[in-house]
């Protein structure tokens, strides 16, 4: 399987899967760094955003 | 055309003066012939400059001695090339002003906001305006090009892609700025005892650049405009609350920044959801020619809004940055020609 | 040999490894292939280094997952390559550690200043330390260097002249430091509210650097050090009050450091009547290689008292610049390559 360009679910910015990337697998997007959990579609590999602790800035 | 270009700075010993020469001095293409400073002629270069010590042994020589060159870059104080502009132009085939003497097209904006008729008005219209992100194009067949002001500048690419599109109403910007906008000249105000730890409201209100904004992105919104001098010497960061027309998704706004500025090599989108650096921060850019842009939407607001924030270098993306990429688009050169430094963190 | 060589980067998460990535990713004859970090493996190596924005699409790998290159250089806290050695060596033909583990020669020094045996004592003669104005001949024929302690090299920085002449008799160096030398890790110390206008004694003795300046500068003076934190990110500025054995006129103290500098790219001698910048300071130095060395002798003393100055940037001249220039050095470039940045200024 070849490199593979999925959308971002955050800010559909193109994500570029690696050849030997695996289901639940962390990847990170490039353009607004969110990270997202490689998960199984029906046919082809999807996006989901992981689950990330949200940091406190405490400014 | 590779010959080497000969480069001369008008007004050599001030901020703008000094990271030109930093910039020419390592520019591939060009050679810099001479510095020129009325208090300083005759003085190394670099007893200003202290960066560029053992790097040059240029020496200022006073204006009255310039030579004629095939590229100038005017560093002088506001009001001094508007009145000289014929002669300055007989030293050199093109020509960019930093000042703000060129930059308005229109001579009633440059009026109302300067306060003075502008003495040669009919030479308004032969400069373009020197950001080449708004107009490539004529730059690249203009002879003279006048410098940006760094509030604008700043102000113009954390608002360019809404404005285009039409969407805003109403726009409060407030920009934050370091201690070198004020120049190399001290004033009671920048003496460091009063301007260290400043959170001080500069303008509030009628600040010139306005007049520069509203040429950049037209008039067709109400543009609400104030400046605070905060710990810094280098940088500006304009915090945008727009009012929108409409009601977006964030993936929307996403889009429209993608947009206006997937081509621009010197503008990056940053918007991050983790780290410490999520939205642009000057600091990380001093030295750069990069502006960072970002933004947040306020899910759930009427009118829509979104907080568009920018930063830059004022000595650079807002002054001689833009200066030397304006070089390179009139010379017909690869704009990022001397241009490369990525920035130092931390800082 | 002008194949490109492949670096990677053990340890890139931090501010040394991140500076030695910004010089490498600019390199004209270097190639970075893997940066490592633990911790922010998976991430960009940007989310870590903002001012690499857009300039490089590298992700940091983990230090499990590293292979084989041309050239190592090791950004790891103390005490990591010291007990790897042996299997880190099999990864690269030639290596720099800019740890403290391998800049002693003498494992009894190591004890004392660090504490505790070294886990490869017979690995320290196999290193060169990494500051070519010191060996450079040593440096062009190795393939295991050290980096360099940062105040150690502006300290050895401003003393060489004087020591080398045998002149020193006894010295009171304090050195003025900035913050990033503490590492990217926060502590309590380095919170913003307590660290901000910091002028805060920090070692006033047994300081571990004095082993190094001895090892530079051998052992025939009474070396007194301490090191105060200051307002400042980047920079060091020591500032070394010398006794001699003979009382010498100020033309011969310049004839000293010109002797020992003429030909050094890197250092530069800084001694002024006028201007703002008479003496070295580090602020201009913030993302060079640079070294500003001056002096003051005081007239009519006995002992003769001349206090040499010296500044860098801890970051730079005093870690990933010098790892950098050791690089060239090995690989018999011109050592130059890729450290031309002049600074900023003003900042």
């Amino acid at each position: 399987m070849s490199d593979k360009k999925l959308e971002c679910p955050e800010c559909a910015g193109s994500v570029e899967l690696k050849a030997d990337t695996m289901e639940g697998e962390i990847v990170q997007c490039g353009d607004c760094g969110v990270e997202l959990e490689v998960t199984k579609g029906d046919s082809a590999f999807a996006l989901q955003p992981a689950p990330e602790e949200e940091e406190d800035w405490g400014e | 055309m590779n010959k080497t270009l000969s480069v001369s700075i008008l007004g050599g010993s001030g901020y703008v003066g000094g990271e030109l020469l930093r910039l020419l001095l390592d520019h591939p293409r060009v050679e810099v012939s001479q510095v020129t400073s009325q208090s300083q002629a005759g003085r190394f270069v670099h007893h200003s400059h202290p960066n560029l010590r053992g790097r040059t042994d240029l020496k200022f020589v006073h204006p009255e001695a310039m030579t004629p060159c095939d590229f100038l870059f005017l560093a002088q104080p506001h009001g001094f090339a508007a009145g000289k502009i014929e002669d300055l132009t007989g030293f050199a085939e093109r020509l960019v002003d930093c000042s703000a003497d060129f930059r308005l097209r229109d001579p009633v904006q440059y009026k109302k906001w300067y306060g003075e008729e502008h003495p040669n008005a009919s030479w308004l219209s032969r400069f373009v305006y020197g950001l080449p992100e708004l107009n490539r194009e004529e730059l690249r067949e203009a002879r003279f090009a006048s410098g940006v002001g760094c509030n604008a500048t700043v102000t113009t690419f954390a608002l360019m892609p809404l404005a285009r599109a039409g969407l805003l109403t109403r726009v409060v910007v407030d920009v934050k700025v370091g201690s070198s906008e004020g120049g190399a000249r001290p004033t009671d105000g920048s003496h460091h005892p009063e301007r260290s730890g400043a959170v001080r409201s500069f303008k509030l209100t009628g600040h010139r650049h306005q007049a520069e904004i509203r040429q950049n992105l037209g008039a067709e919104f109400d543009l609400n405009f104030s400046v605070t001098s905060v710990e810094l010497v280098r940088g500006a960061l304009a915090t945008a609350h727009c009012f929108l027309s409409e009601t977006l998704e964030e993936k929307d706004v996403w889009k429209l920044y993608r947009q206006t500025y997937r081509d621009e090599r010197f503008v990056r989108l940053v918007k991050q959801k983790t780290g410490i650096f999520r939205y642009p921060e000057p600091k990380v850019l001093s030295g750069t020619n990069y502006c960072d842009v970002g933004f947040e939407l306020d899910p759930g607001t009427d009118p829509q809004r979104v907080v568009a924030v920018a930063a830059i270098d004022n000595l650079m993306k807002g002054a001689a940055g833009s200066a030397v990429q304006t070089l390179n688009v009139m010379m017909g050169w690869d704009e990022a020609e001397g241009l490369g430094f990525p920035g130092l963190h931390p800082l």
